[in-house]
């Protein structure tokens, strides 16, 4: 009975959570809410006693994953200016039949058969030390694939999202980190400063 | 009583479409993100939840998968993530709509 | 006798359960511990505020506060007080849900993080198979708050700060997973109080077998404590709320109850952090010598604890603020490379784990010192010039 | 003192660990690299030192062994390991001495490079990599180690790849043995294929011992030949390659593009030793069976190439190349010296060759040194004088390359090997090749010696000044080679045949007799005859030439022109190849390009051509009087067109829309059956 309650307490919590984040308007509130949707799955995984994976779960998602899209949103602001712009594309309708028509595909083989209805065996538990073992000896060949995925990951990301040189000059970029933002250039000494239209006289025919 | 495996699979289906349907319907291309993220989420909790219900538990593929799949989801936010980022700084927009250059 | 000295709270615990009815036993358990912990990090938290100002006091040549109370120590009570009774301001143009959320999103997670501390012999709330990762799992999702705490209050300081505070908090969380990882490696489990039994015993009869008397456990050590000051947003990296160029940052716009929050989760998450320190390298609950094992094992948790405390004290007395690109070469290019090396002499000591005798063991030691004094001194060049060097300001002068 | 295998692995890894923090350091940090890869050398040596002492004791034969799991892998792991035996200590104790005086060479010869310290970061990956095939109890370990050294052998090649000859040297050097390391590669897979293992010594479980070589030697394959010989000879052809034998030499005399140093350490003393050290590692494998072909083909090819080279090496001018052909005809002897005498035959020959050839490539370095930087022995001359420590040692090392009698090395181990050929019983041709070879090989080296160090001093050219004596941090290493190329002999002499009951684990004691054995002491004296003859045949010729000025012609090319010719150009074998390989590639790719663009590009000339007709006729058509129907398959194409484009919009979300539909019909599909 107990196991029911949190099971539904969770599952509205991520349900209600998921649909906050796809249909808020405001885009970090969209953000956050998916990041409170994965930390209810993480819970989830909990109930499932797949702790490590939980919590797996939640330093990815949310400690990672989460403040990524947030400092997406937050480093393409300009594009959500002006109150009138509609959120929704213009077919949304359509995309919203097709969304309840895969539901219905989905939930429908599932609710009709009977084989899936059934209930936990009573121990099932992934030990840290199991996984460490397996992920060392039979799954060494995905884990070094993984290593060196988000290493290309990485090294990817960071030279997609470089900034090129020709679109700023260096020096003068103010990022949302530097407050105090490009530095003043050191003011003119009293020799050009006196004639400042000297030169331009000069190269002029 | 405990909840049954189906349960875990009508909420992973629910998670999915609710992924699917803010995919498809959001002009934000950081919302689709979002969502995709949320399909695969449901996918993993498919995977947990069949691995506590299967019949051989012991062999943890389930668990090894889910693991495998969040290492994989966190390379593809980092390079989705630097993607929408690119193209904002290309085109001043991430919206979905008008990102359609590439057409027959 | 020492045993129930040792045992005290355990003990307690279980005989005031045993009043209760047995369905709802567990539940009175779990009740009692939370009920401690919050009790007594509560206290210490005002403890703490107090002893700092008049420790800072003590090495600024002045008194600090010593008015309210005896020799001062009422302070926290009525800056609580205070606190309490002022005015909750909103700004008008806050997002008012986040804005209230935010404290709540720092403090209860920092909560939770106790839950995995063993703060003596059988004294841990819950005996997590994956204890630390529970606990880097939670700690993580306090940037979030953070951020929550700037966005929400529609300023550009509070933005700037929050973005300053989840960057840096993103940044010094590498250096602080990867410090650990060779306790990890060591201890062979991902338990906390399995790491605490796995530092018992003495090296050469008289060393307590501590990680941090290895070389790699020592500079997993300043590693550690560097990371986590970052973490907690301590000086010298207080950036995010740098008073002097950010007005206070995020919490700019907070002041009351929800500012005391705030004020409570950083305190609550330096203990946690604090804690966690002593857990991995200090020996936990273990007692320095074998002829003190009489005092019981949660003194010497409060023993080291606090003495790293006074530490955070004693750094932010001294050492003056840094700056942001210094702040982030110095994540990324020097604590992150080194703790990357400090795998490997973790390795080296491990496999030459047979050479038992006193000169085996000063060559081990020698080995791995000189394994991390040259990227050290490599990389701290490294940081002395170029863009994070010395920079020249041409009013100033 | 713990057992020596454990600390085995240190000994490649301390100069590994040298590499890679030098490849760290600044390019100003000259000192530090230096010391860092001198002082990892000299601790190398030092363990290998104790490594050596290990074996030397009472037990008759010492083999230690450490295996370990690499990594585990499904139900298998891939098992690696070291092993300590006699043969490994040797070969430790010579690759560690010569690296360290090398090394302390390089600082003199180097001094002015300006990329000092890149050039000690690859020597020192090459010394470990070099360790690290001596030391694997593994052919995978032996493998990864073996194509290291061939990577620092090409990065140290083309150490100045500014001038397009080293490049071109390296990139030569880096093919033509990656050609024998397939072979290499083959031989590995098909021996872990047939008896499941790659370690060499496991307790009895190991590839090299009886069980295992058992079950080789009954299989056979394509040709009625032995499994294990056929195993043995891919492996061969590694060799082959690495030791410049005959059909792959081509790129050692090359190879001499590089700085001199490395050419004494990699394309004399080591590397080109690691062939030989292999054959010598897999002896077990090659002398299985009753009919040891592997053996024969071994000798065979190191008896030709020990001709062969020899005789090309006549009619160079380059003082670096005379000595590279040298080195590969003496390769061609230890070869030959496996093949019909067993290891420690040839392992001796490697050993007093190490000494003696280095010493000669680090003495023409001083003297390239001392000549700023000029090869031609032509331009040489009466350096006698200005350089006599440099021509001391340098004589030394010819006499010992010689063979002249009684106090050089080179005589006692070339004896052995002549005497084994002698002795061997299939067939009495390698002992003649090889007594041409030691003739051919006193005559060059009394030529080289004559031009260089003998007559008048050549006019300085240009304004480089006269030559001068090189510093003493070049000419002390000199001095210690020296007095090895002398001693390394008297380990292996008839009377006192140490290195081979240390190598075999027989005792042999110390007895005078075999000295007077009737037919030893024959062949003693045969082979002093040949080198005396050679000896005063070459001084007869050049003595004279060496004073008379330099532009003349070689006294040989006067008398033979065309041999000389012949021999000048290295008997044309890489014109051969680039007539035969090279071409037949070109000729491959040209007949690519023609198919491309005669074939293909034909067939859609042909195609559109096709269509032009067919337009013509639809022009006719049309104008005929079909316009209609023309215009009403062009409107249906246009529509149908147009419709395709709709679906490709370049909205993901509608692509995204289109795969959900598709997957619900799918699944309601499977649901209720296909309509």
């Amino acid at each position: 009975m107990l196991n029911e309650i949190t099971f539904y307490l969770t599952a509205i919590w991520t349900l209600v959570f998921a649909i906050a984040a796809m249909s808020l308007r405001q885009m970090v509130h969209c953000a956050l809410s998916a990041a409170a949707a994965f930390a209810g799955l993480a819970l989830i995984y909990l109930e499932l006693n797949a702790p490590f994976v939980g919590f797996a779960q939640l330093l990815v998602y949310v400690g990672a994953i989460a403040i990524l899209i947030v400092f997406a949103v937050l480093l393409t602001r300009g594009d959500e200016v002006g109150p009138n712009r509609s959120q929704a594309s213009p077919s949304w309708l359509a995309g919203l039949a097709v969304a309840l028509l895969v539901l219905g595909a989905i939930a429908l083989p599932i609710l009709s058969s009977p084989s899936l209805q059934k209930v936990a065996p009573p121990v099932a538990t992934a030990p840290v030390k199991r996984i460490g073992e397996e992920l060392m000896t039979r799954y060494v060949l995905p884990l070094e694939t993984v290593g060196v995925l988000l290493t290309a990951a990485m090294i990817g990301a960071v030279v997609i999202a470089l900034r090129e040189e020709s679109e700023k000059p260096a020096g003068q970029g103010t990022s949302l980190l530097s407050f105090n933002g490009g530095r003043t250039q050191r003011p003119a000494t009293p020799e050009t400063a006196a004639h400042p239209e000297t030169e331009e006289a000069v190269t002029l025919p | 009583m405990n909840p049954l495996l189906s349960h875990y699979l009508v909420l992973s289906a629910l998670l999915f479409s609710v992924g699917f349907a803010g995919a498809v319907t959001r002009r934000s291309a950081i919302i689709a993100l979002i969502g995709l993220e949320l399909m695969l989420n449901a996918a993993n909790l498919n995977f947990i939840a069949f691995w506590r219900y299967g019949s051989n538990p012991q062999a943890l593929t389930g668990v090894m998968f889910v693991l495998f799949s969040i290492a994989m989801a966190a390379a593809e936010a980092a390079v989705g993530l630097a993607l929408v980022i690119s193209i904002y700084r290309q085109r001043k927009t991430i919206r979905l709509d008008n990102l359609d250059s590439l057409k027959g | 006798m020492i045993n129930r000295a040792d045992q005290v709270f355990v003990l307690l615990q279980h005989w005031l359960a045993g009043f209760a009815p047995a369905v709802v036993q567990p539940l009175v358990l779990m009740l009692f511990i939370i009920v401690g912990l919050m009790t007594v990090f509560g206290n210490c938290f005002a403890l703490t505020t107090i002893m700092e100002r008049k420790i800072l006091g003590r090495m600024q040549n002045r008194l600090g506060p010593n008015r309210v109370g005896p020799f001062g120590l009422l302070q926290p009570m009525a800056d609580g007080l205070k606190m309490i009774i002022k005015e909750d301001i909103v700004p008008d143009s806050a997002d008012k849900v986040l804005h209230f959320l935010a404290p709540l999103a720092l403090t209860v997670p920092v909560w939770l993080a106790f839950s995995v501390l063993p703060f003596g012999r059988n004294m841990s709330a819950l005996q997590l198979d994956a204890g630390i990762l529970f606990f880097f799992a939670i700690g993580s999702s306090s940037e979030l708050a953070v951020f929550m705490a700037g966005w929400s209050s529609q300023n550009k300081y509070s933005l700037v700060g929050a973005m300053r505070a989840v960057a840096q908090m993103i940044s010094y969380e590498v250096p602080l997973v990867l410090a650990t990882i060779p306790i990890l490696m060591a201890a062979s489990s991902l338990s906390l109080p399995d790491i605490v039994q796995a530092q018992s015993g003495y090296v050469l009869g008289c060393i307590p077998h501590w990680f941090v008397f290895t070389p790699w456990g020592l500079a997993g050590f300043a590693l550690f404590m560097i990371a986590a000051t970052a973490e907690s947003n301590r000086c010298p990296f207080d950036l995010p709320e740098g008073e002097s160029e950010l007005i206070a940052g995020f919490l700019t716009e907070y002041s009351g109850f929800k500012y005391a929050l705030f004020f409570l989760g950083e305190y609550l998450g330096l203990f946690a952090v604090t804690g966690l320190a002593v857990t991995l390298f200090l020996g936990g609950w273990h007692a320095p010598a074998s002829w003190l094992e009489w005092i019981p094992s949660w003194c010497w948790f409060a023993v080291k604890f606090g003495a790293l405390i006074f530490l955070f004290i004693w750094v932010r007395a001294t050492l003056p603020r840094l700056r942001m690109d210094q702040l982030m070469n110095f994540a990324w290019k020097f604590l992150v490379p080194l703790a990357l090396v400090n795998l490997f002499v973790a390795l080296a000591w491990w496999l030459s784990g047979a050479w038992h005798s006193p000169a085996g063991l000063g060559l081990r030691w020698l080995l791995g010192a000189g394994l991390l004094a040259v990227p050290y001194v490599w990389l701290g060049r490294g940081l002395r010039h170029g863009e994070s060097g010395l920079r020249q300001y041409s009013y100033a002068e | 003192m713990p057992q020596p295998i454990k600390f085995l692995w240190l000994i490649p890894v301390l100069p590994l660990l040298a590499a890679g923090v030098s490849a760290l350091l600044k390019r100003e940090r000259r000192q530090w690299a230096a010391s860092l890869a001198i002082g990892s050398m000299a601790v190398s040596w030092l363990l290998s030192c104790a490594a050596f002492f290990s074996t030397l004791g009472g037990h008759p034969y010492v083999r230690q062994i450490f295996n370990f799991r690499w990594f585990d892998l499904a139900q298998s792991g891939v098992p690696l390991g070291w092993v300590l035996d006699p043969l490994t200590a040797i070969m430790l104790m010579m690759v560690t001495l010569l690296s360290l005086l090398i090394f302390i060479y390089s600082l003199g010869y180097m001094e002015h490079d300006k990329n000092f310290t890149r050039f000690f970061c690859f020597l020192s990956l090459f010394a470990a990599a070099m360790l690290g095939i001596v030391i694997a109890n593994s052919l995978l370990l032996l493998f990864i180690s073996w194509e290291l050294v061939g990577l620092s052998s090409y990065l140290l090649i083309g150490f100045w790849f500014e001038k397009p000859a080293a490049a071109a040297a390296a990139k030569k050097a880096f093919i033509t043995t990656r050609i024998g390391d397939i072979g290499l590669l083959l031989g590995m897979l098909w021996l872990y294929h047939r008896s499941g293992t790659v370690l060499f010594y496991d307790n009895g479980q190991g590839c090299l011992e009886q069980s295992s070589l058992a079950g080789l030697v009954v299989g056979t394959t394509v040709g009625g030949i032995a499994v294990s010989t056929a195993i043995a000879l891919l492996i061969f052809s590694g060799a082959v390659g690495k030791s410049g034998q005959f059909p792959l030499h081509v790129w050692l005399p090359d190879a001499m593009e590089g700085p001199t140093p490395v050419s004494a350490l990699i394309h004399a003393a080591t590397m080109v030793a690691a062939g030989v050290f292999l054959v010598a590692r897999m002896y077990p494998l090659m002398s299985a069976g009753p009919h040891p072909v592997a053996l024969q083909v071994v000798t065979w090819i190191g008896a030709l190439t020990a001709l062969f080279a020899a005789a090309i090496a006549v009619a160079q001018n380059d003082i670096k190349r005379i000595i590279a052909f040298s080195t590969i005809s003496q390769l061609g002897y230890m070869m030959m010296g496996l093949g019909v005498g067993g290891v420690s035959v040839g392992m001796f020959h490697l050993i007093t060759h190490a000494f003696f050839k280095s010493l000669l490539f680090l003495g023409a370095g001083s003297v390239i040194h001392g000549c700023h930087g000029e090869q031609d022995i032509r331009k040489m001359g009466g350096l006698r004088k200005l350089m006599p420590w440099t021509f001391a040692t340098y004589a030394i090392g010819t006499m010992a390359l010689c063979g002249v009698p009684l106090f050089f090395s080179g005589f006692w181990s070339k004896d052995e090997i002549l005497r084994a050929a002698r002795d061997w019983p299939l067939s009495s041709v390698p002992f003649y090749l090889g007594l041409a070879g030691a003739f051919l090989t006193a005559f060059y080296m009394t030529r080289q010696v004559c031009y260089v160090f003998f007559g008048k001093p050549a006019e300085a050219e240009g304004s480089h000044g006269p030559a001068h004596e090189s510093p003493a941090v070049m000419t002390i290493p000199l001095a210690i080679l020296a007095a090895f190329a002398v001693l390394a002999g008297f380990l292996g002499t008839p009377v006192w045949p140490w290195f081979h009951s240390y190598l075999s684990g027989e005792n042999t004691p110390f007895t005078l007799a075999p000295l007077f054995e009737h037919r030893q002491l024959l062949l003693m004296l045969l082979s002093t005859v040949v080198v005396g003859a050679a000896l005063a045949l070459g001084w007869r010729i050049f003595s004279q030439v060496a004073s008379t000025p330099r532009r003349e012609m070689d006294p040989l090319e006067k008398a033979e022109p065309e041999l000389f010719r012949w021999l000048q150009n290295k008997l044309f074998v890489d014109e051969f190849y680039a007539a035969t390989v090279i071409r037949l590639n070109t000729a491959f790719a040209r007949f690519s390009n023609w198919m491309d663009r005669v074939v293909w590009s034909g067939a859609v000339r042909g195609v559109s051509g096709l269509t032009t007709v067919l337009a013509w006729v639809n022009r006719t058509l049309d104008e005929s009087g079909v316009n209609v129907g023309f215009d009403l398959g062009c409107a249906g194409l246009r529509g149908t067109g147009g419709w395709l484009a709709v679906l490709q919009n370049g909205r993901v979300q509608r692509y995204l829309r289109v795969v959900g539909l598709v997957f619900s019909l799918l699944m309601l599909a499977l649901i209720w059956g296909w309509p």
